[in-house]
């Protein structure tokens, strides 16, 4: 399934790259990244800690933290190009029309203002309301995000919710304005394990009921699994992978992902030893010339050391892998590699 | 027209007989008249009385003068006289000493006191000349009949009010921050001063003093640093006032103990031997010590008193030729210290003008005839706990010090003898401030006799005996006069007298 | 909360009871007041008397009894100096010293906190760092050197400040105050400026450090990422939230500041309790340092009971726990 | 789905001797007020009851595993064990030695080499000054265990390379390695005590998929290697179903169900045990709707009287407020529940563990 | 050559070396280090030994300002001859000495309690916290005052002039150990949870060590950036406590006491008695704050 494809995108990210000037040279973090996002979609963002992920939401929503900056490609949201807006115009979008959540619920709320007051503030940011109207629709939002009895929590402070709590107050400071686009930075992660699938199921009937696209980062392939309708698998700052979530859980064309899929403990079947991908991610400093995974590939062949792979069609997925190249991994380099 | 001044203390008390400290003694007495008082030259001249002068022997009288009020317009008597005097030399009063030889005071009549004293006293009019009058009706009424007892919990309220009958009354009074005077308009004298108003504030900081006079934010200012006086004086609004003062800055050694107490020298105590002490003595350059630690502020002397103080010696202040250092580590070595020898020395930081400063220039002038001193400079009540004899007569904890006198109560030169040359004796309370319990026993003689002697030309011989007898014993070490300088913005035109007092009654302003 | 303050007072006693000990064994050996109390003539046996009579001479234990006993009824007896009762002498001074300290307070976190909040929120900007190192100036030199200097500079070439002392004051009762007359107000700008100079650059670093900190918090991203405005950000969360450690800094720092004001007012002949105290040390006048101490220990406890009231004012978290967490500062 | 493994079943570990033994072991910690507040405010004594009575035996070779969720008390069973925390009451026994009697320094050192533990965070588990040589030799040191300097170095090597590094790595600093390779060095250390009991509090749960796949292989490996015993905690289940031969559920301080790892998947018992096993995310259900637990975790200050998962359970009557039910052995494990032990719950077939 | 390159390859010798100020602020403390410290083989004559002085070098101006310099006093003598150039390297150096002191006092006393505060935790903890406490009550001066007071009172026989240092080194250490104990006890408190110290707990190592090996390491970063701080304040306060005339002895001063006696002489037009060790000491503890500064930032990850 690929919801919306033929429909303008809601998001699209083209050639996205976010570097990292350090004292030994540039940091290349994100390397010519592209998708888009379909209204209404949720498109699951996987891969290894450091691969790139956070980077690639906080890029789209105007948040890289200097030194970081987006040092090419372009993402626009609506047709509208939105990363190189001046500062005050992309406030304006962040919270109105992106939305996001990050990963520590404990951490995201300033833990001196009572939630009622961070949510009328944001409300009152980006739509015309008055103080009491701004006041209703945060209890609304609370309601809505199974906050019970929520006229009178709205004047706690956080320290007086639990994680689980204050993760669905986030996600209703998150809908504040009904933005069209949720980046949600692995919003379950800090969360307890039975705490975990009810906030999932939340911002999925939320997105369902508001008709919000979701960016779903995480490292929780069960989460992809039951949420995302499409999984874009990234290694080393580039897409391996992008899919659809059942082609790419189950048929997974590029063997990073393959492996990463096997590596997986499942109910289903137990063995003496778990799939492994042997080593590790190369360090941003350190990527391997050609394909990032080639030292790590079962597969790998020559033309992989040496020659980037792009985003190519394989199946029903798009895999960064010679594999699927018209001549596959033996095929003659092009002219530029063969030279180099 | 308001005269403001400052000095780096504040008076400690409004209470005349409070301590009997120059600064206060002389700042009270701007409202406290005295029975007799000080001219500009320190001649005593009547003031509340006309006439004084001894009966016989053993009795003084006192006329005063008639018509004079207080203040507050009540009538100045002989009773307040008598309750003045005995105020002073009451409970609280730190004024005792002054009454030593006092038996008896009482009113002849209202205009007429008698003194009777126990044996015959020739400096009682000068020994009270710094004592004001009180008002008897106001101190019983304001309950103030004796000065504050420390050891009462409370407060007296002379320590922050005054009335008397002198130039100027009080209005006002904040401890430490400001005290001012208004001129009394019903003053028996004719002011001198044309002042409507003065201001006294105590400014602890030299450089901040300095600084203030400079702004132009007081008119003048007393304790001038001996560093700053060059440039106040270069100061087209600003004139320097200096003279010497009665007080002597002298260096004294223990010749007492038969071993220094701090000491490289073990059983024996170098000081005893007179050549070492002259050693030392004409290794000092006091001249030296004047050009550059005192700027030329100060007046080296030879003798333990100044010129204007009664029994001062014009012929006998000569300093003996400097020493090379050769000569002088010779001295030291025919008195057994051809190496020299290390010993302690005690000096106050905060009472004589740059007395460390002066201690430390001693230091170097020794060091460099082979005699190590470590120095001691400490705060005056540490300094002066340590060094000074204890209330039984024994000596204080010091081989080497200095300190400065002055005669202030009788300008006699008896009091120096008395106090700081005579053998220490607990009983007779004789040479109680000879820390270094230097004795010679002629002198001892000579210094009893002068006591009782009254006539003049006797006397004199007597004092130049023994002002011999120390001087050729090295017995001291005179430094110099320090010099009083005052300074002042040059529309201001005053006295300055050589005892460091500073009476408020020869200020004008032009 | 009556816990809190309960607590609070019991640790108040103890810290006076304490400060008394110190302050009493200290002072049996700073001199011999003797000599600070009499002239030069006054005999041996006439200060042997006053020893007697002044109970110096009793055993330590006595006179501790009777230090505190007296003490504790606010009696500290008279100034070995002034023979003035020693709690008005404070008593008058303290305007001085409240009022210099209150302004040198006000300047440095006025002029602190805003110079921290800028050189937090642009650290990488050249004048952040040319502010930050200029205010070192304010911890490299002396405070009597920059009194001294000030006053040259001010007073002395200029001539548009007064050189010393606290200028006109109006009485309100028993308080004397600087802040009804021009120049008592004039008089107030050098001495605050040397005062607050120093807790001025603490004040500015403190916060600047804690703004780098807490803009790379979670909930200030999180803020960033609900789109609300600089300001609000900046102001509403990012100050607010470098209050706790502030407050306990410059709580700690204003006890300070009015300890140090025994420097500042030495060299601008303000008299205040400072002045007072260096004298008496000078003088060895024991009733006065005994009672100037205990004023000192009692001002700072009371600041830290307002310091730590205001911690429930501005942490919601403290306010439901009862206080019994308090924030440790830096 | 790659089909890489066979499905082998783990040898029962019954029969064997016990290697350690809790028996009612408690934990408590005091969490009050200050005396004054209470006292005030009228405030009772709190008390967290970590861990309220657990009652463990694990064979020698066996992987026992502890499941549940934040805050039940695993990680504090952990550090009883290891005696990290004395207990409040109860007995720890170690191959027959009650860790509470008192013996010599040598005695008990002897005792605690055979125990050692990995920690979960692996940037927090190493210190951050030492080289990794000498984080790994620490406890060669501290225990004697090598004659001379060379030996120590042999040692260290030989580690080094039995879990995957190489002897170069010793001169690095813990920073210098990713998250797996810190917890390959973890587990270097705690090998370097040449221990037969490893207790493991999360060891993977701070890693990556990829990097936990290779931690778990490197851990049985090693278990089938030296024969090691493991008391390993996670709140991953799928995890503990690949490593563990028994399994033991845990509610706020209690062992709510014991049993081998395939009775467990396979016929899970206690609610709680069902609710916990149906929060898990499976890729084969790409779309489904979990049906998540209901409610939060109760506060372990308060816990509810009776049985303490009585507020959450589906199935809870007026017995389960009351009263708090025994363990009842059952199809050879252990679970406390009065709705199984009345028959009111029937014990199904959920086959999450075998789904071929 | 190892630890030489890790040290060249380090974030912290990168950031020194790419902060121009960090860089210039070392090299004039090394500068004023390398002078004190040779101040014996450097300095053109020795002030501190009185028998060199002689009062007819008094008030020499500096060779640059004035014709009536002389090139042995290049910036001039005091009132006692005492050429200023010399007095200003052995009085830095004393400064340094007293400074470096106070400041070991103050850590050791710190970190002592601090460990013990922080790691044994309880009744221990609370007392040494309450006593931290009632030093803050007493800052620095006032400490100073009363503990020069007190020894100046109890051992009068002796020369206090010997242990003047001691008592400004113990009274300034005395009124700066609570930054390090409070410092430490909370660094300690984070640390003794961290699981390293557990893992060393297993061990079975005893709790000392535990302390000294794995702990202390790790509470040294704040510890080091407190004590460059408070090495600059130190010196600071031993000027003002030599100013308030309880510091050093005139007869070997340090940069405060020359400060001091140079006081008085500001207004005289002897500028260079103290405008010379005045410069110095600003430039000295300037330069040891920015590295400071500089330290503390550098140290913080969080920052970087
Ligand atoms: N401020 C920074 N300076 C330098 N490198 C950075 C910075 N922030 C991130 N990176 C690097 O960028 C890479 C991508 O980081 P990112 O946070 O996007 O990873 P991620 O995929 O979100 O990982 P995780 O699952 O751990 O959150 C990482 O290798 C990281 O080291
Ligand atoms: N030192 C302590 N002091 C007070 N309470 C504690 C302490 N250690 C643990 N607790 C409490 O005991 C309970 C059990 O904690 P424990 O760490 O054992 O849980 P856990 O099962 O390991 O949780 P997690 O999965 O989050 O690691 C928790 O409620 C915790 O708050
Ligand atoms: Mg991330
Ligand atoms: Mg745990």
């Amino acid at each position: 399934m690929t919801a919306g494809s033929n429909q303008t995108p809601l998001l699209e990210v083209r050639n996205l790259r976010v570097e990292f000037p350090t004292r030994r040279g540039t940091l290349v973090a994100v390397d010519d990244v592209s998708f888009s996002i379909a209204p209404g979609e949720v498109l699951g963002v996987v891969g290894e800690s450091g691969a790139g992920k956070s980077l690639t939401g906080a890029a789209i929503i105007g948040l890289l933290e200097p030194p970081g900056r987006i040092a090419g490609g372009e993402v626009l949201l609506e047709g509208e190009r939105i990363d190189n807006l001046p500062y005050e115009r992309m406030r304006r979008i962040r919270g109105a029309r992106i939305g996001a959540i990050f990963q520590d619920p404990l951490t995201s709320l300033n833990p001196l203002y009572s939630i009622g007051r961070q949510l009328v503030e944001t409300i009152q940011t980006h739509l015309p309301l008055s103080a009491a109207e701004a006041r209703k629709r945060a209890i609304d939002l609370l309601k809505e995000v199974g906050i019970p009895a929520a006229e009178s929590r709205i004047d706690h402070y956080p320290h007086q919710f639990s994680g689980g709590m204050r993760q669905r107050v986030v996600i209703a400071l998150a809908l504040c304005a009904n933005p069209r686009l949720i980046v949600a930075d692995e919003p379950t992660t800090a969360l307890d394990v039975s705490i975990q699938a009810q906030i999932i199921a939340l911002l999925k009937r939320l997105c369902r009921e508001h008709g919000t696209a979701v960016m779903l980062v995480t490292h929780d392939m069960g989460v992809i699994a039951e949420t995302a309708d499409r999984v874009a698998v990234m290694y080393a700052g580039r897409l391996a992978e992008i899919g659809p979530v059942r082609d790419v859980v189950k048929n997974a064309s590029h063997p990073y992902t393959r492996g990463l899929m096997g590596s997986i403990p499942s109910l289903g079947v137990r063995s003496e030893r778990l799939t492994q991908i042997d080593g590790a991610m190369p360090r941003l400093t350190a990527i391997p010339t050609g394909c990032a995974f080639n030292p790590r590939c079962p597969e790998a062949g020559q033309r992989c050391t040496v020659e980037r792979p792009d985003l190519m069609p394989a199946g029903v997925t798009r895999a960064a892998c010679w594999l699927y190249a018209p001549g596959g991994v033996g095929a003659a380099l092009t002219r530029e590699a063969a030279n180099a | 027209k308001t005269f403001k001044w400052g000095n780096a203390g504040d008076v400690s008390s409004m209470d005349p007989y409070a301590r009997q400290e120059t600064f206060l003694l002389t700042f009270t007495q701007n409202i406290y008249d005295p029975l007799v008082r000080r001219d500009k030259n320190l001649k005593l001249e009547p003031a509340l009385a006309v006439k004084w002068g001894q009966v016989d022997k053993n009795t003084w009288f006192f006329d005063l003068r008639p018509g004079v009020k207080f203040s507050d317009g009540t009538p100045f008597t002989a009773d307040d006289v008598v309750f003045s005097l005995n105020r002073a030399n009451g409970p609280g009063s730190n004024m005792g000493s002054n009454f030593a030889s006092v038996k008896e005071i009482r009113k002849v009549s209202d205009l007429r006191v008698e003194v009777i004293t126990k044996y015959p006293d020739p400096l009682l009019a000068d020994k009270w000349a710094a004592l004001g009058m009180m008002s008897k009706a106001w101190a019983e009424k304001n309950n103030a009949v004796n000065s504050a007892d420390m050891t009462k919990n409370e407060e007296n309220y002379a320590t922050r009010n005054a009335m008397g009958t002198g130039p100027f009354m009080l209005k006002e009074r904040r401890a430490g921050e400001r005290t001012v005077l208004v001129p009394n308009p019903g003053w028996w004298d004719k002011p001198t001063h044309n002042l409507t108003e003065v201001i006294f504030t105590p400014i602890p900081n030299a450089a901040t003093r300095v600084a203030a006079i400079k702004a132009g934010d007081i008119d003048m200012m007393y304790e001038v640093p001996p560093a700053d006086t060059e440039t106040l004086k270069r100061d087209p609004n600003i004139a320097v006032l200096e003279g010497p003062e009665t007080r002597i800055v002298y260096l004294g050694m223990d010749q007492e103990r038969n071993e220094l107490v701090e000491s490289s020298v073990k059983g024996k105590n170098p000081f005893k031997d007179k050549r070492v002490r002259e050693a030392i003595y004409r290794s000092i350059d006091v001249d030296a010590i004047k050009r550059t630690v005192m700027r030329g502020q100060s007046f080296p002397t030879a003798l333990m008193v100044a010129p204007g103080i009664n029994g001062y010696m014009k012929d006998l202040d000569k300093r003996p030729a400097l020493l090379k250092p050769d000569e002088a580590k010779k001295l030291l070595a025919d008195a057994g210290y051809p190496q020299g020898f290390e010993v302690g020395m005690d000096c106050p930081n905060d009472r004589y003008v740059n007395d460390e400063k002066i201690c430390q220039a001693v230091v170097a002038m020794l060091a460099r005839i082979g005699i190590k001193v470590n120095l001691l400079a400490q705060t005056r009540n540490l300094y002066f706990a340590k060094i000074l004899r204890k209330g039984d007569g024994s000596p204080g904890t010091t081989s080497l010090y200095m300190l400065g006198w002055s005669p202030a109560q009788t300008y006699d030169v008896h009091n120096v003898f008395e106090a700081l040359i005579q053998t220490p004796n607990a009983a007779t309370k004789k040479g109680m401030f000879n820390a270094g319990g230097y004795s010679n026993p002629e002198l001892d003689k000579l210094a009893d006799a002068m006591e009782q002697e009254t006539d003049k030309t006797k006397r004199d011989a007597m004092i130049a005996a023994a002002t011999k007898l120390y001087v050729n014993d090295y017995a001291y070490i005179p430094l110099h006069q320090q010099a009083v300088v005052w300074a002042a913005r040059k529309n201001i035109s005053l006295v300055q007298p050589a005892d460091n007092s500073f009476p408020l009654r020869f200020v004008t302003i032009k | 909360m009556l816990a809190f303050v309960l607590r609070r007072l019991a640790q108040s006693v103890a810290v006076l009871l304490t400060v008394g000990v110190v302050a009493f064994f200290m002072f049996r050996y700073v001199g011999d007041p003797i000599n600070a109390m009499v002239g030069q003539d006054t005999s041996l046996q006439e200060r042997d008397e006053l020893r007697q009579k002044l109970g110096l001479n009793d055993p330590a234990p006595i006179q501790f009894l009777r230090f505190i006993g007296n003490a504790a009824q606010g009696k500290f007896g008279l100034s070995y100096r002034t023979s003035e009762p020693v709690g008005r002498m404070i008593l008058e001074r303290m305007p001085a010293t409240l009022e210099l300290s209150f302004c040198a307070a006000m300047f440095s976190l006025l002029v602190g906190v805003p110079m921290g909040v800028y050189t937090g929120l642009y650290p990488r900007h050249w004048s952040s760092k040319l502010l930050q190192a200029v205010s070192l100036i304010g911890v490299s030199l002396p405070t009597f050197l920059v009194g001294i200097l000030l006053i040259l500079v001010f007073a002395v070439f200029l001539r548009l400040l007064p050189s010393f002392g606290r200028g006109e004051t109006v009485d309100i009762g028993w308080w004397s105050t600087n802040f009804l007359t021009t120049k008592g107000l004039l008089a107030l700008i050098m001495p605050s400026i040397t005062l607050g100079l120093f807790q001025l650059t603490l004040i500015m670093r403190l916060v600047r450090s804690e703004m780098l900190e807490v803009m790379r918090t979670d909930f200030i991203k999180f803020a960033r990422a609900r789109g609300l405005s600089n300001r609000a950000i900046n102001f509403g969360h990012a100050l607010k939230n470098t209050l706790v450690p502030v407050i306990t800094i410059a709580g700690l720092q204003l006890g300070a500041i009015i300890a140090f004001a025994v420097v500042t007012e030495t060299v601008f002949a303000w008299p205040g309790m400072g002045q007072l105290f260096i004298q008496s040390v000078q003088f060895a006048d024991i009733p006065v340092m005994a009672a100037y101490l205990m004023l000192i220990a009692f001002l700072f406890v009371v600041i830290n009971v307002i310091v730590d009231l205001l911690y429930f004012l501005v942490d919601p978290r403290l306010r439901s726990q009862g206080g019994a967490a308090r924030v440790s500062g830096h | 789905m790659p089909d890489t493994g066979v499905a082998v079943t783990r040898p029962p570990a019954s029969g064997g001797k016990p290697l350690v033994r809790l028996s009612a072991l408690k934990r408590y910690f005091d969490v009050s007020p200050p005396w004054l507040a209470r006292v005030l405010e009228r405030k009772p004594r709190a008390v967290v009851q970590a861990v309220a009575g657990v009652d463990i035996e694990i064979k020698k070779g066996e992987t026992f595993s502890l499941v549940g969720e934040s805050g039940c008390g695993k990680s504090t069973v952990a550090r009883l064990v290891v005696g990290l925390y004395p207990p409040t009451d109860g007995s720890i026994e170690f191959d027959g030695n009650d860790m509470a009697h008192k013996r010599g320094a040598a005695e008990m050192a002897a005792i605690r080499r055979r125990m050692q533990m990995i920690f979960q965070d692996p940037f927090a588990s190493l210190n951050p000054r030492w080289r990794v040589f000498d984080i790994i030799a620490e406890p060669i040191r501290a225990f004697k265990l090598a004659s001379s300097a060379q030996d120590v170095r042999k040692r260290v090597d030989d580690l080094l390379r039995q879990v995957k590094l190489t002897p170069a790595d010793g001169s690095k600093y813990p920073h210098e390695f990713s998250g797996g390779q810190r917890q390959r060095i973890s587990i270097a250390r705690a090998l370097a005590s040449r221990p037969e009991f490893l207790v493991c509090d999360e060891p993977t749960s701070a890693l990556d998929v990829s990097v936990q796949a290779q931690i778990l292989n490197l851990m049985m490996e090693l278990q089938r290697e030296h024969g090691l015993t493991y008391l390993f905690i996670s709140h991953n289940l799928a995890v503990v179903y690949h490593i563990s031969t028994r399994v033991g559920v845990m509610y706020l301080g209690r062992l709510v169900e014991v049993a081998d790892t395939d009775m467990l998947f396979k016929r899970p018992k206690h609610p709680y045990t069902r609710m916990l096993l149906d929060t898990i995310p499976d890729l084969d259900m790409t779309g489904r709707q979990r049906s998540p637990v209901a409610g939060e975790v109760p506060s372990p200050i308060n816990p509810p009287s009776g049985c303490a998962f009585h507020p959450r359970c589906p199935f809870a009557n007026e017995r389960c407020k009351r009263e708090r039910p025994a363990s009842i052995a059952i199809e050879g494990g252990l679970v406390a529940c009065h709705a199984i032990e009345e028959g009111r719950l029937k014990i199904e077939d959920r086959s999450y563990g075998v789904r071929a | 050559m190892d630890w030489y390159r890790r040290a060249i390859d380090s974030d912290i010798w990168w950031s020194f070396k790419s902060s121009t100020t960090t860089v210039v602020a070392a090299s004039v403390t090394l500068f004023i280090f390398a002078m004190a410290f040779l101040a014996p083989i450097l300095a053109p004559h020795t002030p501190f030994d009185p028998a060199t002085l002689s009062l007819s070098d008094g008030l020499r101006p500096p060779v640059l300002f004035s014709p009536e310099g002389d090139w042995s006093f290049p910036l001039g003598t005091d009132d006692q001859g005492r050429d200023v150039l010399s007095a200003i390297m052995y009085g830095t150096r004393l400064s340094l000495e007293v400074g470096f002191a106070a400041v070991i006092a103050a850590m050791l006393i710190g970190i002592t309690l601090g460990l013990i505060s922080g790691y044994v935790g309880g009744a221990i903890d609370a007392v040494i916290m309450r006593v931290a406490d009632v030093q803050l009550t007493f800052p620095a001066i006032l400490v100073a005052l009363l503990i020069d007071g007190m020894v100046r009172g109890i051992i009068s026989v002796k020369r206090h002039d010997e242990i003047a240092i001691y008592v400004v080194v113990g009274a300034i250490g005395l009124s700066f150990w609570v930054q390090y104990a409070r410092t430490v006890r909370s660094s300690v408190m984070v640390e003794k949870n961290k699981e390293y110290v557990q893992a060393a707990r297993v061990i079975g190592l005893s709790p000392m060590l535990i302390m000294v090996r794995h702990v202390l390491p790790n509470v040294t970063g704040p510890v080091m950036v407190i004590a460059t701080i408070n090495l600059g304040l130190a010196i600071i306060t031993e000027a003002t406590l030599s100013f308030l005339g309880v510091g050093l002895p005139s007869t070997e001063p340090s940069l405060g006491t020359l400060i001091r006696l140079g006081n008085d002489m500001l207004q005289s037009g002897d500028w260079w008695v103290s405008l010379f060790p005045g410069v110095t000491l600003a430039v000295l503890v300037l330069a040891v704050n920015l590295l400071g500064d500089w330290l503390r930032d550098a140290l913080n990850p969080k920052l970087r």
